[in-house]
Protein backbone atom coordinates (compact mmCIF):
# COMPACT_ATOMS: atom_id res chain seq x y z
CA UNK A 1 0.00 0.00 0.00
CA UNK A 2 1.94 3.40 -1.28
CA UNK A 3 -0.83 5.47 -0.27
CA UNK A 4 -3.77 5.86 2.48
CA UNK A 5 -7.27 4.40 1.28
CA UNK A 6 -10.45 5.31 1.72
CA UNK A 7 -12.84 2.87 3.42
CA UNK A 8 -16.33 2.40 2.77
CA UNK A 9 -19.06 -0.21 3.86
CA UNK A 10 -21.92 -0.81 4.27
CA UNK A 11 -22.68 -0.54 8.44
CA UNK A 12 -24.44 0.70 11.22
CA UNK A 13 -27.28 0.74 9.43
CA UNK A 14 -26.51 3.00 6.30
CA UNK A 15 -22.76 3.22 4.87
CA UNK A 16 -19.84 4.13 6.77
CA UNK A 17 -16.95 5.68 5.43
CA UNK A 18 -13.31 5.47 6.58
CA UNK A 19 -10.89 7.73 5.56
CA UNK A 20 -7.36 7.05 6.63
CA UNK A 21 -4.47 9.27 6.78
CA UNK A 22 -4.11 13.06 7.09
CA UNK A 23 -6.85 15.27 5.36
CA UNK A 24 -5.60 18.32 4.37
CA UNK A 25 -5.94 20.25 0.84
CA UNK A 26 -3.64 17.60 -1.09
CA UNK A 27 -6.02 14.56 0.03
CA UNK A 28 -9.73 16.40 0.72
CA UNK A 29 -10.53 16.15 -2.64
CA UNK A 30 -10.01 12.32 -2.85
CA UNK A 31 -12.63 12.39 0.14
CA UNK A 32 -15.01 14.76 -1.29
CA UNK A 33 -15.39 12.52 -4.52
CA UNK A 34 -15.96 9.31 -2.21
CA UNK A 35 -18.82 11.21 0.16
CA UNK A 36 -20.50 12.59 -3.19
CA UNK A 37 -20.34 9.26 -4.20
CA UNK A 38 -22.03 7.95 -1.14
CA UNK A 39 -24.85 10.68 -1.10
CA UNK A 40 -25.77 9.51 -4.75
CA UNK A 41 -27.02 6.16 -3.37
CA UNK A 42 -29.14 8.14 -0.42
CA UNK A 43 -28.43 5.81 2.17
CA UNK A 44 -30.50 6.15 5.18
CA UNK A 45 -27.55 6.99 7.23
CA UNK A 46 -23.68 8.24 6.57
CA UNK A 47 -21.19 7.68 8.48
CA UNK A 48 -18.06 9.03 8.81
CA UNK A 49 -15.50 7.40 10.71
CA UNK A 50 -12.17 9.16 11.53
CA UNK A 51 -10.62 6.89 13.72
CA UNK A 52 -7.84 6.18 11.20
CA UNK A 53 -7.21 9.95 10.02
CA UNK A 54 -5.00 11.89 12.35
CA UNK A 55 -4.94 14.95 11.60
CA UNK A 56 -7.24 17.55 9.48
CA UNK A 57 -7.39 20.68 8.25
CA UNK A 58 -10.10 23.72 7.01
CA UNK A 59 -10.03 21.94 3.30
CA UNK A 60 -11.09 18.74 5.67
CA UNK A 61 -13.94 20.49 7.76
CA UNK A 62 -15.13 22.52 4.48
CA UNK A 63 -15.84 18.83 2.60
CA UNK A 64 -17.52 17.92 6.09
CA UNK A 65 -19.58 20.28 5.97
CA UNK A 66 -20.92 20.13 1.98
CA UNK A 67 -21.47 16.42 2.27
CA UNK A 68 -23.51 17.11 5.77
CA UNK A 69 -25.22 19.77 3.10
CA UNK A 70 -25.86 17.33 0.26
CA UNK A 71 -27.09 14.70 2.89
CA UNK A 72 -29.68 17.29 5.15
CA UNK A 73 -31.23 17.29 1.14
CA UNK A 74 -31.15 14.08 0.90
CA UNK A 75 -33.33 13.18 4.26
CA UNK A 76 -29.65 10.77 5.13
CA UNK A 77 -28.66 11.15 8.72
CA UNK A 78 -24.94 12.16 8.83
CA UNK A 79 -22.67 11.37 11.93
CA UNK A 80 -19.18 11.47 12.41
CA UNK A 81 -17.13 9.31 15.07
CA UNK A 82 -13.76 8.71 15.79
CA UNK A 83 -12.10 11.66 16.68
CA UNK A 84 -9.11 11.93 18.18
CA UNK A 85 -7.81 15.03 20.01
CA UNK A 86 -6.29 16.91 17.57
CA UNK A 87 -8.99 16.69 14.70
CA UNK A 88 -11.68 17.30 17.86
CA UNK A 89 -9.81 20.67 18.82
CA UNK A 90 -10.18 22.24 14.95
CA UNK A 91 -14.06 21.28 15.22
CA UNK A 92 -13.73 23.69 18.74
CA UNK A 93 -11.85 26.37 16.89
CA UNK A 94 -13.54 26.14 13.93
CA UNK A 95 -17.05 26.00 16.66
CA UNK A 96 -18.53 23.39 13.84
CA UNK A 97 -18.39 20.83 16.56
CA UNK A 98 -22.45 21.75 17.44
CA UNK A 99 -23.38 21.58 13.65
CA UNK A 100 -22.57 17.97 13.44
CA UNK A 101 -23.81 14.63 15.36
CA UNK A 102 -20.44 13.42 16.47
CA UNK A 103 -20.06 10.49 18.88
CA UNK A 104 -17.11 8.87 20.16
CA UNK A 105 -17.19 5.49 18.41
CA UNK A 106 -18.91 3.25 15.59
CA UNK A 107 -20.16 1.03 18.19
CA UNK A 108 -21.71 4.02 19.70
CA UNK A 109 -24.08 5.04 16.97
CA UNK A 110 -27.92 3.42 18.00
CA UNK A 111 -29.15 0.65 15.71
CA UNK A 112 -26.21 -0.06 14.04
CA UNK B 1 14.31 39.11 14.00
CA UNK B 2 17.24 40.40 12.16
CA UNK B 3 18.84 37.44 13.43
CA UNK B 4 19.62 34.40 10.68
CA UNK B 5 16.70 31.77 11.12
CA UNK B 6 17.41 28.49 12.85
CA UNK B 7 15.68 27.02 9.94
CA UNK B 8 15.03 28.66 6.56
CA UNK B 9 12.61 26.23 3.63
CA UNK B 10 11.78 27.25 0.22
CA UNK B 11 9.33 25.03 -1.06
CA UNK B 12 7.05 25.35 -4.35
CA UNK B 13 3.21 26.23 -3.89
CA UNK B 14 2.23 22.26 -4.45
CA UNK B 15 -0.66 21.29 -1.75
CA UNK B 16 1.70 18.04 -2.24
CA UNK B 17 3.99 18.92 0.26
CA UNK B 18 1.64 20.94 2.86
CA UNK B 19 2.41 17.68 5.17
CA UNK B 20 5.88 17.90 5.06
CA UNK B 21 6.24 21.35 6.02
CA UNK B 22 3.64 21.39 8.95
CA UNK B 23 5.16 18.13 10.08
CA UNK B 24 8.40 19.56 10.36
CA UNK B 25 6.95 22.44 12.19
CA UNK B 26 4.98 20.25 14.66
CA UNK B 27 8.37 18.41 15.48
CA UNK B 28 10.48 21.18 16.29
CA UNK B 29 7.72 23.01 18.13
CA UNK B 30 7.62 19.97 20.44
CA UNK B 31 11.29 20.26 21.21
CA UNK B 32 10.80 23.86 22.19
CA UNK B 33 8.40 23.03 24.58
CA UNK B 34 4.87 22.51 23.57
CA UNK B 35 2.73 19.27 24.24
CA UNK B 36 1.39 17.31 21.20
CA UNK B 37 -2.01 19.12 20.95
CA UNK B 38 -0.25 22.07 21.14
CA UNK B 39 2.00 21.35 18.36
CA UNK B 40 -0.84 19.72 16.32
CA UNK B 41 -2.24 23.21 16.33
CA UNK B 42 0.62 25.18 15.60
CA UNK B 43 1.00 22.84 12.30
CA UNK B 44 -2.61 23.98 11.68
CA UNK B 45 -2.07 27.24 11.53
CA UNK B 46 1.23 26.82 8.99
CA UNK B 47 -0.32 24.39 7.14
CA UNK B 48 -3.45 27.19 7.04
CA UNK B 49 -0.83 29.60 6.04
CA UNK B 50 0.09 27.81 3.10
CA UNK B 51 -3.25 26.79 1.68
CA UNK B 52 -4.69 30.16 1.80
CA UNK B 53 -1.03 31.29 0.16
CA UNK B 54 -1.51 28.02 -2.57
CA UNK B 55 -5.48 29.28 -2.97
CA UNK B 56 -6.10 32.76 -2.67
CA UNK B 57 -2.05 34.06 -3.48
CA UNK B 58 -1.02 31.73 -5.97
CA UNK B 59 -4.34 31.06 -7.55
CA UNK B 60 -3.57 27.21 -7.08
CA UNK B 61 -0.57 27.09 -9.60
CA UNK B 62 2.00 24.52 -7.84
CA UNK B 63 5.40 25.79 -9.15
CA UNK B 64 5.87 29.25 -7.14
CA UNK B 65 7.83 29.88 -3.98
CA UNK B 66 6.84 29.66 -0.29
CA UNK B 67 9.30 30.76 2.43
CA UNK B 68 9.10 29.61 6.17
CA UNK B 69 11.98 30.50 8.85
CA UNK B 70 11.64 29.26 12.10
CA UNK B 71 12.78 30.75 15.51
CA UNK B 72 13.02 29.24 19.04
CA UNK B 73 11.05 32.38 20.68
CA UNK B 74 12.08 32.59 24.12
CA UNK B 75 14.07 30.98 26.94
CA UNK B 76 12.60 29.76 29.92
CA UNK B 77 14.43 30.37 33.49
CA UNK B 78 16.53 27.27 32.98
CA UNK B 79 17.83 28.32 29.31
CA UNK B 80 15.74 25.72 27.34
CA UNK B 81 14.10 27.69 24.62
CA UNK B 82 10.25 27.81 25.39
CA UNK B 83 7.99 29.34 22.38
CA UNK B 84 8.24 29.72 18.68
CA UNK B 85 8.35 32.23 15.86
CA UNK B 86 7.37 31.65 12.71
CA UNK B 87 7.21 33.56 9.55
CA UNK B 88 6.30 32.55 6.26
CA UNK B 89 6.46 34.62 2.91
CA UNK B 90 5.36 34.56 -0.51
CA UNK B 91 5.65 37.00 -3.21
CA UNK B 92 1.92 36.53 -4.45
CA UNK B 93 -0.48 38.96 -4.85
CA UNK B 94 -0.15 41.90 -2.12
CA UNK B 95 -3.25 42.11 0.38
CA UNK B 96 -4.38 44.85 2.95
CA UNK B 97 -3.06 43.65 6.13
CA UNK B 98 -6.48 44.82 7.89
CA UNK B 99 -8.11 42.74 5.30
CA UNK B 100 -7.43 39.82 6.40
CA UNK B 101 -9.15 39.84 10.16
CA UNK B 102 -10.84 36.33 9.97
CA UNK B 103 -14.13 36.01 9.85
CA UNK B 104 -16.27 36.84 13.42
CA UNK B 105 -16.43 34.38 16.06
CA UNK B 106 -20.33 34.36 15.89
CA UNK B 107 -20.75 34.30 12.33
CA UNK B 108 -20.59 29.94 12.49
CA UNK B 109 -20.43 29.04 8.59
CA UNK B 110 -18.15 27.18 7.15
CA UNK B 111 -15.27 29.12 4.95
CA UNK B 112 -13.55 32.04 5.86
CA UNK B 113 -11.94 29.78 8.78
CA UNK B 114 -8.49 29.67 7.76
CA UNK B 115 -7.39 33.43 9.21
CA UNK B 116 -9.46 32.58 12.15
CA UNK B 117 -7.52 29.30 12.92
CA UNK B 118 -4.93 31.54 12.38
CA UNK B 119 -5.08 34.16 14.94
CA UNK B 120 -7.10 31.87 17.51
CA UNK B 121 -4.46 29.10 17.42
CA UNK B 122 -1.10 31.99 17.91
CA UNK B 123 -0.23 34.48 20.28
CA UNK B 124 0.87 37.21 17.88
CA UNK B 125 -0.24 37.36 13.89
CA UNK B 126 0.73 40.09 11.68
CA UNK B 127 0.17 40.26 8.20
CA UNK B 128 2.75 42.86 5.94
CA UNK B 129 3.28 43.61 2.59
CA UNK B 130 6.73 42.78 1.50
CA UNK B 131 8.89 45.34 -0.18
CA UNK B 132 8.64 44.58 -3.82
CA UNK B 133 6.11 41.94 -4.09
CA UNK B 134 4.27 39.09 -1.75
CA UNK B 135 2.93 39.30 1.64
CA UNK B 136 4.63 38.16 5.02
CA UNK B 137 2.86 36.30 8.02
CA UNK B 138 4.67 36.57 11.43
CA UNK B 139 3.59 34.27 14.05
CA UNK B 140 4.89 33.74 17.49
CA UNK B 141 3.62 31.16 20.13
CA UNK B 142 4.84 30.85 23.86
CA UNK B 143 5.26 27.77 25.19
CA UNK B 144 3.19 27.93 28.39
CA UNK B 145 4.86 27.68 31.45
CA UNK B 146 6.61 24.37 32.73
CA UNK B 147 6.20 23.44 36.15
CA UNK B 148 7.87 20.91 37.84
CA UNK B 149 11.92 20.40 37.98
CA UNK B 150 13.77 20.90 34.81
CA UNK B 151 13.67 17.81 32.01
CA UNK B 152 17.32 16.15 32.83
CA UNK B 153 15.84 15.64 36.48
CA UNK B 154 12.64 14.76 35.85
CA UNK B 155 13.46 10.71 35.80
CA UNK B 156 11.23 9.25 38.73
CA UNK B 157 11.86 6.22 40.94
CA UNK B 158 8.35 4.37 41.30
CA UNK B 159 6.20 1.84 40.29
CA UNK B 160 4.20 4.32 37.73
CA UNK B 161 7.36 5.55 36.47
CA UNK B 162 5.79 9.20 35.02
CA UNK B 163 7.41 12.69 36.19
CA UNK B 164 5.17 15.13 36.63
CA UNK B 165 6.90 18.18 34.78
CA UNK C 1 19.54 17.52 -10.43
CA UNK C 2 19.54 20.72 -12.15
CA UNK C 3 16.37 21.75 -12.06
CA UNK C 4 15.41 23.38 -8.86
CA UNK C 5 14.57 21.55 -5.82
CA UNK C 6 11.14 21.31 -4.80
CA UNK C 7 12.19 21.52 -1.06
CA UNK C 8 15.02 23.69 0.01
CA UNK C 9 16.01 23.50 3.71
CA UNK C 10 18.83 25.35 5.34
CA UNK C 11 19.32 24.33 8.95
CA UNK C 12 21.71 24.79 11.80
CA UNK C 13 23.98 22.00 13.19
CA UNK C 14 21.78 21.79 16.37
CA UNK C 15 20.95 17.63 16.94
CA UNK C 16 17.20 20.07 18.28
CA UNK C 17 16.41 19.89 14.63
CA UNK C 18 17.10 16.67 13.80
CA UNK C 19 13.43 15.28 13.86
CA UNK C 20 12.04 18.35 12.13
CA UNK C 21 14.25 17.33 9.43
CA UNK C 22 13.48 13.61 9.83
CA UNK C 23 9.64 14.10 9.63
CA UNK C 24 9.70 16.82 7.08
CA UNK C 25 11.79 13.94 5.08
CA UNK C 26 9.41 11.01 6.17
CA UNK C 27 6.43 12.76 5.62
CA UNK C 28 7.29 13.79 2.18
CA UNK C 29 8.03 10.27 1.21
CA UNK C 30 5.14 9.16 2.20
CA UNK C 31 3.40 11.35 -0.23
CA UNK C 32 5.95 10.51 -2.57
CA UNK C 33 4.91 7.01 -2.89
CA UNK C 34 6.64 4.85 -0.23
CA UNK C 35 4.84 2.80 2.80
CA UNK C 36 5.16 3.93 6.69
CA UNK C 37 7.86 1.58 6.99
CA UNK C 38 10.28 2.57 4.10
CA UNK C 39 9.67 6.44 5.11
CA UNK C 40 10.68 5.88 8.66
CA UNK C 41 13.80 3.91 7.03
CA UNK C 42 14.43 7.05 5.04
CA UNK C 43 14.09 9.56 7.52
CA UNK C 44 16.84 7.63 9.32
CA UNK C 45 19.03 7.79 6.87
CA UNK C 46 18.69 11.64 6.61
CA UNK C 47 19.10 11.45 10.38
CA UNK C 48 22.38 9.48 9.95
CA UNK C 49 23.54 11.88 7.21
CA UNK C 50 22.74 15.24 9.38
CA UNK C 51 24.51 13.04 12.76
CA UNK C 52 27.66 12.33 11.05
CA UNK C 53 27.65 16.06 9.58
CA UNK C 54 27.22 17.69 13.06
CA UNK C 55 29.82 14.81 15.07
CA UNK C 56 32.42 14.26 12.16
CA UNK C 57 32.11 17.23 10.02
CA UNK C 58 31.11 20.65 12.47
CA UNK C 59 32.84 18.45 15.54
CA UNK C 60 29.24 19.18 17.37
CA UNK C 61 28.95 23.43 16.87
CA UNK C 62 25.77 23.74 16.67
CA UNK C 63 25.19 27.25 15.00
CA UNK C 64 26.82 25.54 11.38
CA UNK C 65 24.39 25.36 8.30
CA UNK C 66 23.59 22.48 6.61
CA UNK C 67 21.29 22.47 3.20
CA UNK C 68 19.05 19.83 2.79
CA UNK C 69 16.94 19.62 -1.08
CA UNK C 70 14.11 17.17 -1.99
CA UNK C 71 12.88 16.40 -5.63
CA UNK C 72 10.45 13.66 -6.32
CA UNK C 73 12.66 10.98 -8.35
CA UNK C 74 10.35 9.79 -10.94
CA UNK C 75 6.63 9.38 -12.03
CA UNK C 76 4.92 5.82 -12.54
CA UNK C 77 2.76 4.97 -15.27
CA UNK C 78 -0.17 6.78 -14.16
CA UNK C 79 2.15 10.15 -14.20
CA UNK C 80 2.16 10.20 -9.44
CA UNK C 81 5.26 10.82 -8.67
CA UNK C 82 7.27 7.67 -6.98
CA UNK C 83 10.37 8.38 -5.52
CA UNK C 84 12.50 10.42 -3.99
CA UNK C 85 15.82 12.18 -4.51
CA UNK C 86 17.77 13.95 -1.42
CA UNK C 87 21.12 16.34 -1.42
CA UNK C 88 22.35 17.05 1.76
CA UNK C 89 25.21 19.61 2.14
CA UNK C 90 27.52 21.21 4.23
CA UNK C 91 30.37 23.33 4.64
CA UNK C 92 32.61 21.20 7.29
CA UNK C 93 36.16 19.33 6.74
CA UNK C 94 36.58 17.59 3.40
CA UNK C 95 36.94 13.58 3.17
CA UNK C 96 37.90 11.59 0.95
CA UNK C 97 34.44 10.15 -0.69
CA UNK C 98 35.87 6.42 -0.73
CA UNK C 99 36.99 6.59 2.66
CA UNK C 100 32.77 6.81 3.35
CA UNK C 101 32.36 3.59 2.94
CA UNK C 102 30.35 2.17 5.83
CA UNK C 103 31.57 -0.87 8.02
CA UNK C 104 31.70 -4.42 6.50
CA UNK C 105 28.18 -6.41 6.96
CA UNK C 106 29.82 -9.04 8.99
CA UNK C 107 32.07 -6.82 11.38
CA UNK C 108 29.29 -6.88 13.59
CA UNK C 109 30.30 -3.79 16.53
CA UNK C 110 28.62 -0.93 17.48
CA UNK C 111 29.87 2.44 15.54
CA UNK C 112 30.70 2.76 12.11
CA UNK C 113 27.12 2.50 11.69
CA UNK C 114 25.66 5.53 10.12
CA UNK C 115 27.18 4.99 6.43
CA UNK C 116 26.17 1.85 6.93
CA UNK C 117 22.20 2.40 7.55
CA UNK C 118 22.71 5.21 4.27
CA UNK C 119 24.00 2.65 2.20
CA UNK C 120 21.86 0.22 3.03
CA UNK C 121 18.80 2.24 3.07
CA UNK C 122 18.78 3.87 -0.14
CA UNK C 123 19.11 3.06 -3.57
CA UNK C 124 21.58 5.32 -4.72
CA UNK C 125 24.32 7.43 -2.83
CA UNK C 126 27.34 9.35 -3.96
CA UNK C 127 29.37 11.74 -1.62
CA UNK C 128 31.27 14.35 -3.51
CA UNK C 129 33.72 17.35 -2.39
CA UNK C 130 32.05 20.62 -2.92
CA UNK C 131 33.76 22.92 -5.17
CA UNK C 132 34.77 25.02 -2.49
CA UNK C 133 34.38 23.36 0.53
CA UNK C 134 32.32 20.79 2.41
CA UNK C 135 30.80 17.65 1.23
CA UNK C 136 27.62 17.21 -0.76
CA UNK C 137 25.75 13.55 -0.14
CA UNK C 138 23.64 12.98 -3.09
CA UNK C 139 20.71 9.86 -2.55
CA UNK C 140 18.29 8.72 -4.57
CA UNK C 141 15.30 6.15 -3.17
CA UNK C 142 13.10 4.69 -5.68
CA UNK C 143 9.39 3.50 -4.84
CA UNK C 144 8.34 0.19 -4.81
CA UNK C 145 6.03 -0.42 -8.09
CA UNK C 146 2.01 0.13 -6.87
CA UNK C 147 -0.03 -3.08 -7.59
CA UNK C 148 -3.43 -2.42 -8.03
CA UNK C 149 -5.25 0.02 -9.23
CA UNK C 150 -4.60 3.94 -9.05
CA UNK C 151 -5.20 5.67 -6.02
CA UNK C 152 -7.97 7.41 -7.27
CA UNK C 153 -9.91 4.10 -8.03
CA UNK C 154 -8.83 2.18 -4.94
CA UNK C 155 -12.18 3.52 -3.29
CA UNK C 156 -13.52 -0.14 -2.33
CA UNK C 157 -16.87 -1.36 -1.38
CA UNK C 158 -17.10 -3.87 1.50
CA UNK C 159 -17.72 -4.69 4.86
CA UNK C 160 -13.73 -4.67 5.74
CA UNK C 161 -13.70 -1.72 3.45
CA UNK C 162 -9.36 -1.82 2.76
CA UNK C 163 -8.24 -1.41 -0.54
CA UNK C 164 -5.74 -3.82 -2.24
CA UNK C 165 -3.37 -1.17 -3.56
CA UNK D 1 4.52 17.71 29.96
CA UNK D 2 6.13 19.41 27.80
CA UNK D 3 9.05 17.08 27.18
CA UNK D 4 9.10 13.83 26.90
CA UNK D 5 10.01 11.67 30.23
CA UNK D 6 11.74 8.67 31.48
CA UNK D 7 10.20 6.69 33.25
CA UNK D 8 11.88 4.12 36.02
CA UNK D 9 10.18 1.57 38.04
CA UNK D 10 10.84 -1.36 39.98
CA UNK D 11 9.14 -4.36 38.37
CA UNK D 12 9.37 -7.76 36.63
CA UNK D 13 12.33 -8.92 38.59
CA UNK D 14 14.31 -6.28 38.29
CA UNK D 15 14.54 -2.36 36.82
CA UNK D 16 12.26 -1.10 33.94
CA UNK D 17 13.55 1.84 31.76
CA UNK D 18 10.59 3.19 29.83
CA UNK D 19 11.91 6.26 27.99
CA UNK D 20 9.51 8.21 25.75
CA UNK D 21 9.39 9.51 22.64
CA UNK D 22 11.85 9.49 19.48
CA UNK D 23 15.58 8.90 20.59
CA UNK D 24 18.23 10.68 18.43
CA UNK D 25 21.41 12.44 18.33
CA UNK D 26 19.53 15.31 20.90
CA UNK D 27 17.48 12.58 23.37
CA UNK D 28 19.92 9.91 23.54
CA UNK D 29 22.58 11.60 26.17
CA UNK D 30 19.50 11.52 28.79
CA UNK D 31 18.81 7.84 28.53
CA UNK D 32 22.45 7.60 29.16
CA UNK D 33 22.58 8.85 32.22
CA UNK D 34 19.35 6.86 32.97
CA UNK D 35 20.93 3.61 32.30
CA UNK D 36 24.24 4.29 34.00
CA UNK D 37 22.12 5.18 36.68
CA UNK D 38 20.12 2.06 36.89
CA UNK D 39 23.24 0.16 35.95
CA UNK D 40 25.22 1.55 39.19
CA UNK D 41 22.25 -0.19 41.19
CA UNK D 42 23.35 -3.51 40.18
CA UNK D 43 20.08 -4.71 39.59
CA UNK D 44 19.87 -8.78 38.64
CA UNK D 45 17.53 -7.56 35.53
CA UNK D 46 17.50 -4.37 33.83
CA UNK D 47 14.77 -3.94 31.01
CA UNK D 48 14.77 -1.29 28.84
CA UNK D 49 11.14 -1.36 27.83
CA UNK D 50 10.48 0.39 24.31
CA UNK D 51 7.02 0.70 23.84
CA UNK D 52 6.44 4.51 23.74
CA UNK D 53 9.58 5.00 21.43
CA UNK D 54 8.53 5.97 18.03
CA UNK D 55 11.93 5.89 16.10
CA UNK D 56 15.67 5.40 17.27
CA UNK D 57 18.83 6.54 15.34
CA UNK D 58 22.41 4.59 15.54
CA UNK D 59 22.65 7.12 18.85
CA UNK D 60 20.00 5.39 20.45
CA UNK D 61 21.63 1.96 19.37
CA UNK D 62 24.93 3.18 20.37
CA UNK D 63 23.65 4.26 24.16
CA UNK D 64 21.83 0.93 24.14
CA UNK D 65 25.08 -1.40 23.44
CA UNK D 66 27.29 0.69 25.99
CA UNK D 67 24.03 -0.34 28.73
CA UNK D 68 24.68 -3.67 27.50
CA UNK D 69 28.81 -3.92 27.97
CA UNK D 70 28.33 -2.22 31.36
CA UNK D 71 25.19 -4.43 32.37
CA UNK D 72 27.32 -7.52 31.63
CA UNK D 73 30.31 -6.62 33.67
CA UNK D 74 27.86 -6.59 36.62
CA UNK D 75 26.07 -9.67 35.78
CA UNK D 76 22.95 -7.67 35.27
CA UNK D 77 20.29 -9.69 32.49
CA UNK D 78 19.33 -6.73 30.12
CA UNK D 79 16.55 -7.16 28.03
CA UNK D 80 14.56 -5.37 25.44
CA UNK D 81 11.03 -5.05 25.04
CA UNK D 82 8.16 -3.04 23.42
CA UNK D 83 9.81 -2.67 20.02
CA UNK D 84 7.70 -1.61 17.16
CA UNK D 85 8.51 -2.26 13.39
CA UNK D 86 10.33 0.94 12.70
CA UNK D 87 12.54 0.74 16.06
CA UNK D 88 12.66 -3.09 14.83
CA UNK D 89 13.99 -2.45 11.40
CA UNK D 90 17.21 -0.14 12.90
CA UNK D 91 18.24 -3.76 15.06
CA UNK D 92 18.01 -5.30 12.03
CA UNK D 93 20.05 -3.14 9.60
CA UNK D 94 22.34 -2.75 12.08
CA UNK D 95 22.90 -6.37 12.75
CA UNK D 96 22.53 -6.02 16.24
CA UNK D 97 19.10 -8.20 17.04
CA UNK D 98 21.12 -10.70 17.55
CA UNK D 99 23.39 -9.24 20.31
CA UNK D 100 20.44 -8.30 22.42
CA UNK D 101 17.65 -10.42 24.68
CA UNK D 102 14.63 -9.11 22.59
CA UNK D 103 11.15 -9.97 24.10
CA UNK D 104 7.53 -8.75 22.44
CA UNK D 105 6.56 -6.91 25.91
CA UNK D 106 7.07 -6.55 29.70
CA UNK D 107 4.48 -9.52 30.19
CA UNK D 108 6.60 -11.94 28.13
CA UNK D 109 9.41 -11.37 30.64
CA UNK D 110 9.94 -14.98 32.38
CA UNK D 111 9.81 -14.27 36.30
CA UNK D 112 8.23 -10.81 36.12
N1 LIG E 1 -2.23 34.63 1.77
C1 LIG E 1 -3.30 35.30 1.27
N2 LIG E 1 -3.18 36.03 0.14
C2 LIG E 1 -4.22 36.73 -0.35
N3 LIG E 1 -5.44 36.73 0.20
C3 LIG E 1 -5.63 36.02 1.32
C4 LIG E 1 -4.59 35.27 1.91
N4 LIG E 1 -5.08 34.68 3.01
C5 LIG E 1 -6.36 35.02 3.09
N5 LIG E 1 -6.73 35.84 2.08
C6 LIG E 1 -8.05 36.45 1.89
O1 LIG E 1 -8.75 36.41 3.13
C7 LIG E 1 -9.98 35.69 3.00
C8 LIG E 1 -10.26 34.85 4.24
O2 LIG E 1 -9.36 33.75 4.27
P1 LIG E 1 -9.69 32.48 5.14
O3 LIG E 1 -10.05 32.93 6.51
O4 LIG E 1 -8.58 31.54 5.04
O5 LIG E 1 -11.01 31.85 4.50
P2 LIG E 1 -11.26 31.13 3.09
O6 LIG E 1 -9.92 30.69 2.60
O7 LIG E 1 -12.15 29.99 3.44
O8 LIG E 1 -11.90 32.17 2.24
C9 LIG E 1 -9.84 34.89 1.74
O9 LIG E 1 -11.07 34.63 1.12
C10 LIG E 1 -8.91 35.74 0.88
O10 LIG E 1 -9.64 36.71 0.19
N1 LIG F 1 29.78 13.94 6.97
C1 LIG F 1 30.99 13.47 7.31
N2 LIG F 1 32.04 14.30 7.35
C2 LIG F 1 33.25 13.85 7.69
N3 LIG F 1 33.52 12.57 8.01
C3 LIG F 1 32.52 11.70 8.02
C4 LIG F 1 31.19 12.10 7.67
N4 LIG F 1 30.43 11.00 7.74
C5 LIG F 1 31.18 9.99 8.12
N5 LIG F 1 32.47 10.38 8.30
C6 LIG F 1 33.60 9.52 8.67
O1 LIG F 1 33.23 8.16 8.42
C7 LIG F 1 33.32 7.39 9.61
C8 LIG F 1 32.19 6.37 9.66
O2 LIG F 1 30.96 7.05 9.93
P1 LIG F 1 29.73 6.26 10.50
O3 LIG F 1 29.51 5.06 9.64
O4 LIG F 1 28.58 7.17 10.61
O5 LIG F 1 30.16 5.73 11.93
P2 LIG F 1 30.45 6.53 13.29
O6 LIG F 1 29.80 7.86 13.16
O7 LIG F 1 29.84 5.67 14.34
O8 LIG F 1 31.94 6.61 13.36
C9 LIG F 1 33.30 8.37 10.75
O9 LIG F 1 33.97 7.89 11.87
C10 LIG F 1 33.96 9.60 10.12
O10 LIG F 1 35.36 9.48 10.22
Amino acid sequence: MSEQEIGIANAAGGIVVTPEGDIDMHRSPELRSALRGVNDQRPPRLVVNLAKVGYMDSSGLATLVECMRTAKGHKTEMILCGMNDRVRAIFDIARLDQFFIIVPTVDDIVGS
Amino acid sequence: MDERPHIHIELVSDPIYLSGARELVGSVARRLGFDDLQCSKIALAVDEALCNIIRHGYDRAADRPIWISVWPAGRDESGRPSGIRLVIEDEARQVEPNALKGRELDDVRPGGLGVHIIREVMDDVVYAKRKDKGMRLSMVKHAPRRDGPGRTCSVTLGRDGEGSA
